[in-house]
């Protein structure tokens, strides 16, 4: 009689895929986006993202040294990696370096180990702590760097540097000499605190101007904002790729890209002054990012095939409703928050047809 | 008909193995030095052993009478003398004993007299199912359903298509290929006589496309009536669900059988034993098997059934090397067998020599989906794995978990490397426990009710005499009072006789 | 002074909206009919076999000790794992773990008498709650393995200790896979 | 999340949920209607608007034994499903809550039906939500100090979290 423990069960064969493949290929997917955001916005991204993953590697250790889980197995699943990434791709990358601290030790902490590590967590970490962060310090926020290109002064490494580490939070509205090799003085009240397009949109909206006015604003480029329209093009190739290997199902990206764009572009036809462009709400803010990325995070989205549609439409409507009457600019992060909470309900109402079921 | 070929949801497509052992023809395998006959090598109530041990027994001649409806009767594999009927490891996942028929070969391979029936088309259905009956014959496709049962179900019901499944869709076995190459007549002639036993309407045969010789093998010997098909060759085309719903369209009802919706599906190796039965009248004591993987001179072997594993495997070269493992079946729903002195049975199709699966960490599910896309029975494997792991069982029932065929499509794509496969028959076989347990609840609750009736009947019956003494509880002094006054009237009644005789003394 | 009389007029609708409920005296029936219902159901899901590993005499009495409210759903070692996830989903309640001290026995057992050491003293029969022993005095007794649960009553009874618990042999009809030993809990 | 404080109660099985939502929807309405009148019509006439909190909870537990009552004899086999659930929507705030709140904004008699009608699906809804949430979290591998509800109130807590997206859309004159 054999012992009971030691029975292999039948398939003797595997395809050789494991978690942490599935989660450097995603990384993979993200470079293309993070190089475009380099190249508009200065190294301020590649000093967030080296942040965020090394506070989440630590976080990570510390939270499975106390559930006394092995290290050797659950570090090397890059799970860790992958939601820091994505956690430095939200926040701006002017942002001190104790917010992606909080944030990622909020999002690790409450959202995933606290319900059993990989595998168990509703909510997407990342997620939860950039909308811990911004709810918390909404000024900081929304201090966003200008698309001028990688070697202009106000993007170049000694200025960064410096806001991240040492600066406290900085006056936007005062013009400050911040030359330090003394160059020229900037002055233009956004150039410091550059708002994103979205949320310049948004405030000029509530202020009654009309959005052909608004466009002929220097940051607008041709159908997204200046830089802001190339990254979201690269996080869309980025996308594209994970689709074709296979690592996401087509499912959530189309349907929430789908039912944003005919959302907007229904309210576009109604009133074209008030309601911006299709294309400018695709290509802006965490759109692309959110829809490849975030909302196709495997754990927290929905798993069944019909259940992922109705997951997606429940993104693309809440984000946009967030985005046009909402107090926030960027909705989609809040959006994918709440499609994480209704997941077990679609869950159990999109049960797959069973093959003969009548 | 030309029947266009619909797709089915999910398979794998699996590098398939065959060139290694598709083109060697069949050998016959020598006697071996002992025939294990397991009595139960089909689904249903083992079978009966008429003979005693010490007996000598001819090739051929019956064993074991079927005990039931569901049940055939085993036969010997060769002539020889029954050395023992006792309990010894059979072909199952943690290697069980069950009892066995041990015959020791005495090398003439003499045939017992059989009865041939003549021409099948003239003998009535409801007679032709005896003979296959008689002859023990189970599904040799791998599920070791009786035959005689499919062929009577058919009778009972309209049967519209039958399919005689050639498809082997698990890597590595060719067993059924071979067959077709070498024994083309013996499929297609039996194929007609269960057409016949269940008056079927169409008759398919089908193959997998990348079964070229065995395909044109057939051809030449189909006649019109029946239906040669290519199938794409997809794991798991083979099963029977899968199968049909290629060929036909239609779907086998969830929990249900193919008979319900009119069709009866038999193995190629099944028809060819059936021919065998009806017109030689020879039972089925051999079958051909697949002896592949990391040996010598992997081949396909005509072997009696009882041989023992390790017997087939040197014949074909093999030398035990510790890191690999011998697998019963292919590598995808094959069994690991860690004592090769286990029998080959009706049902072991291939034996797989293979190197051991590398210890691979189950790593937690990651819900990707990954599964669901190749689930063939279009089942949600990530919720059954919740639902088994954390021994929900009802939710595992409300999630058709009984409608899963253990195909391991989902295990060999899962990237936690889960082996969903063992969770799902770990939840399979606990709520079939937990059935049996109620069953046995409910058993004995009816007998400590009989118990206690019968206890409070007996307690009833004695204080009705005696109802001070009879009841334990009443209070010692109510006791004694009674046998006091007992004492009393006992003295009292000798008081009386000893005044009348001797009045003096009583005062 | 309206507002007082408004008042009393709400409390008497009030009071007269209880009053369907005082009529139907026949609430306590139809409280015990309820209770009983539910002691049933809770019986139903327990392994009967009387052993009273759980503290109390039956099963039928910890079923009842459970719907009053007085026992924990987590007493029974033969049931096990699954009777707590039962009696939970019966009753709404989330499953409570194992005591530490209650060994629960994953093994099912049957009892086994020793036939040489049996003297026929017939004090077993009356013990077994479910008749498994046959035998009579000054003959050898033996028992019934279908029928025994495992129960251990009637080992205490005899005064030669011949009967032992020896696990039950599984046919391979019965055999249960076991859950894969996942790396999780390391 | 107003008057969700039986959710946490009662949401341990899915079956319970949908009870105390078809009770919510019996009840609700009928209770927002004349909460409404009772005020427009008795209250204010008498000038005793003061009164309006104590006469509402007498009201409503009234019209909902009333209704029980009805129930019980009407349709005994709805009445078993929904009866261990009257004492919690008796007292529950959401209620309540409709009723001052259909004063408050005074939208009339069919007003208060469908604002009434519409919290109880809203209450139906997140409850099933919280329900269905927590069957999630049971078979979780949460740690021991926060088996059970501590886990649900977190969830409930990041869950409202994500609804704070929504802040600034309603408008409240």
């Amino acid at each position: 009689m054999v012992n009971k423990l030691d029975i292999i069960s039948s398939p003797h064969k595997h395809d050789g895929s494991t978690v942490s493949s599935v989660m450097l290929r995603v990384c993979l997917a993200l470079v293309p986006g993070i190089l475009c955001y380099l190249w508009f916005f200065g190294i301020g991204i590649v000093i967030q993202c080296m942040l965020s993953i090394g506070f989440a590697l630590i976080i990570e250790a510390l939270m499975l040294k106390l559930r006394h889980r092995s290290l050797r197995i659950y570090l090397h699943d890059g799970s860790a990696i992958v939601t820091a990434l994505l956690f430095a791709l939200m926040i701006t990358p002017f942002s001190p370096w104790w917010i992606s601290l909080t944030g990622v030790t909020f999002g690790l902490v409450f959202a995933k180990h606290l319900y059993g590590g990989l595998g168990y967590n509703p909510f997407n970490p990342a997620v939860t702590g950039y909308i811990f962060v911004l709810l918390c310090f909404p000024v900081l926020m929304n201090h966003w760097p200008l698309p001028t290109g990688l070697f202009n002064q106000s993007n170049n490494a000694t200025y960064t540097l410096n806001k991240i580490f040492s600066s406290a939070v900085a006056i936007p509205s005062q013009s400050v000499d911040l030359s330090i090799d003394n160059t020229t003085v900037i002055n233009d009240v956004n150039s410091l605190s550059g708002a994103t397009p979205l949320t310049h949109m948004q405030t000029q909206i509530q202020s009654m101007e009309m959005i052909s006015e608004i466009k002929t604003d220097s940051m607008y480029g041709n159908f997204g904002g200046k830089g802001w329209e190339w990254i979201s093009f690269a996080f869309l190739l980025g996308g594209i790729g994970m689709i074709w290997m296979k690592i996401i199902s087509w499912r959530i990206p189309v349907t929430v890209l789908g039912s944003l764009f005919l959302t907007s572009m229904v309210f576009n036809f109604y009133d074209a002054d008030i309601y911006a462009s299709p294309f400018f709400h695709l290509f802006s803010g965490g759109t692309m990012l959110c829809a490849f990325f975030i909302a196709t995070d495997p754990v927290t989205a929905s798993t069944t095939p019909r259940g992922r549609i109705i997951y997606g439409c429940i993104i693309g409507l809440t984000a946009y409703v967030i985005r046009v009457w909402g107090a926030f600019p960027d909705g989609i992060a809040f959006a994918v928050l709440i499609a994480n909470s209704l997941v077990p309900l679609i869950d159990r109402y999109t049960r797959l047809k069973v093959l003969g079921e009548s | 008909m030309a029947m266009e070929l619909h797709k089915f949801h999910g398979g794998l497509k699996l590098e398939t193995h065959k060139t290694i052992t598709d083109d060697i023809v069949a050998t016959q395998h020598p006697l071996p030095a002992r025939i294990i006959l397991p009595l139960r090598q089909h689904i249903g109530i083992p079978s009966e052993p008429i003979i005693k041990v010490g007996d000598h027994v001819l090739k051929g001649q019956t064993i074991a009478r079927a005990n039931g409806y569901v049940s055939i009767p085993l036969h010997a594999s060769t002539s020889g003398k029954v050395i023992d009927i006792g309990d010894y490891p059979v072909p199952h996942p943690a290697e069980l004993s069950a009892t066995c028929i041990v015959i020791e070969p005495d090398g003439e391979d003499k045939w017992c007299d059989i009865s041939p029936t003549h021409e099948y088309a003239s003998v009535d259905p409801k007679k032709l199912q005896d003979v296959i009956r008689d002859c023990g014959i189970t599904g040799l496709g791998g599920a070791g359903f009786p035959a005689h049962v499919k062929l009577n179900e058919g009778v009972r019901n309209v049967v519209d298509t039958l399919i005689i499944n050639g498809v082997e869709c698990e890597p590595f076995i060719t067993c059924d290929d071979r067959l077709i190459q070498e024994k083309a007549d013996y499929v297609v002639a039996g194929t007609q006589m269960i057409r016949h036993a269940v008056q079927a309407k169409h008759c398919v045969i089908a193959v997998e496309d990348d079964m070229p010789e065995a395909y044109e093998a057939l051809a030449k010997l189909v006649s019109d009536d029946i239906e040669l098909i290519k199938v794409p060759a997809r794991y798991p085309a083979g099963s029977e669900k899968q199968l049909i719903q290629v060929i036909t369209g239609k779907e086998v009802p969830s929990g249900g059988l193919a008979i319900q919706i009119g069709i009866v599906m038999h193995n190629v190796a099944t028809a060819a034993s059936v021919y065998r039965a009806v017109t030689r009248g020879e039972p089925l004591i051999s079958r051909y098997v697949t002896i592949t993987g990391k040996v010598e001179a992997p081949r396909n072997l005509q072997v009696l059934l009882g041989t023992p594993v390790i017997d087939c495997l040197k014949a074909c070269g093999y030398e035990p090397n510790d890191n690999h493992c011998i697998i019963l079946g292919g590598p995808m729903m094959g069994m690991n067998v860690t004592n090769p002195e286990i029998p080959i049975t009706k049902t072991t199709n291939c034996i797989l020599v293979e190197k051991k699966k590398n210890v691979t960490i189950e790593m937690p599910c990651i819900r990707c989906g990954a599964c669901v896309d190749v689930c063939p029975i279009k089942l949600l494997p990530q919720q059954l794995y919740w639902h088994a792991r954390s021994d929900n069982l009802e939710e595992a029932q409300r999630y058709h978990i009984f409608d899963c065929i253990e195909c391991g499509c989902c295990s060999y794509v899962c990237p936690s490397n889960i082996p969903l496969v063992q969770y799902y028959r770990y939840a399979k076989s606990q709520i079939a426990a937990e059935e049996r347990r109620r069953d046995g609840a409910d058993h004995a609750r009816a007998r400590f009710m009989a118990h206690e009736a019968r206890h409070d009947q007996d307690q009833q019956a004695d204080s009705d005499d005696l109802p001070l003494l009879a009841d334990p509880e009443s209070d010692v002094q109510a006791k004694k009072d009674y046998i006091d006054e007992a004492v009393k009237r006992t003295r009292q009644k000798r008081g009386k006789q000893q005044t009348k005789p001797e009045d003096k003394s009583g005062k | 002074m309206i507002g007082f009389i408004f008042v009393l007029v709400i409390g008497v609708l009030f009071v007269l909206s209880y009053y369907p409920r005082r009529r139907s005296v026949s609430d306590t029936q139809r409280f015990e009919r309820r209770l009983h219902q539910k002691i049933d159901s809770i019986d139903s899901l327990l392994p009967q076999t009387q052993c009273g590993k759980c503290d109390y005499s039956g099963c039928r009495p910890y079923a009842e000790a459970i719907a009053r409210g007085n026992a924990d759903i987590n007493q029974c070692p033969p049931g096990g794992e699954l009777t707590i996830r039962a009696i939970a989903n019966l009753l709404g309640r989330d499953p409570v773990p194992f005591p530490a001290d209650k060994k629960i026995d994953s093994q099912s057992f049957t009892a086994l008498i020793d036939e040489s050491l049996c003297i026929g003293c017939v004090k077993c029969i009356p013990a077994c709650p479910v008749d498994a022993i046959i035998g009579s005095r000054q003959m050898m007794h033996t028992i019934i393995k279908q029928n025994c649960t495992g129960c251990e009553l009637c080992i205490e009874p005899c005064p030669v200790d011949c009967i032992s618990m020896v696990p039950v042999w599984t046919r391979s009809k019965e055999w249960v896979w076991s859950k894969p030993g996942s790396i999780l809990e390391n | 999340m107003l008057g969700v404080d039986p959710a946490i109660a009662v949401s341990k099985r899915i079956e319970a949920t949908y009870n105390l939502c078809i009770l919510m929807l019996i009840v609700a309405p009928v209770t927002a209607v004349i909460t409404y009148l009772l005020h427009f019509y008795v209250l204010l006439p008498l000038d005793l608007a003061y009164l309006q909190l104590i006469s509402f909870v007498l009201t409503i537990s009234a019209t909902i034994m009333i209704m029980e009552w009805f129930i019980r004899k009407l349709k005994p086999a709805l009445h078993e499903r929904i009866r261990l659930y009257i004492p919690i929507v008796i007292a529950n705030s959401t209620v309540t809550g409709i009723a001052l709140l259909n004063i408050k904004t005074n939208i009339g008699v069919v007003g208060s039906f469908l604002s009434g009608l519409g919290s109880a699906i809203g209450f139906g809804l997140v409850l099933l939500v919280i329900t269905s949430m927590r069957e999630r979290i049971i078979d979780a591998d949460v740690p021991m100090p926060f088996q059970g509800v501590a886990m649900l109130l977190i969830t409930l807590g990041l869950m409202s979290m994500a609804f704070l997206g929504f802040t600034g859309i309603v408008v409240i004159k």
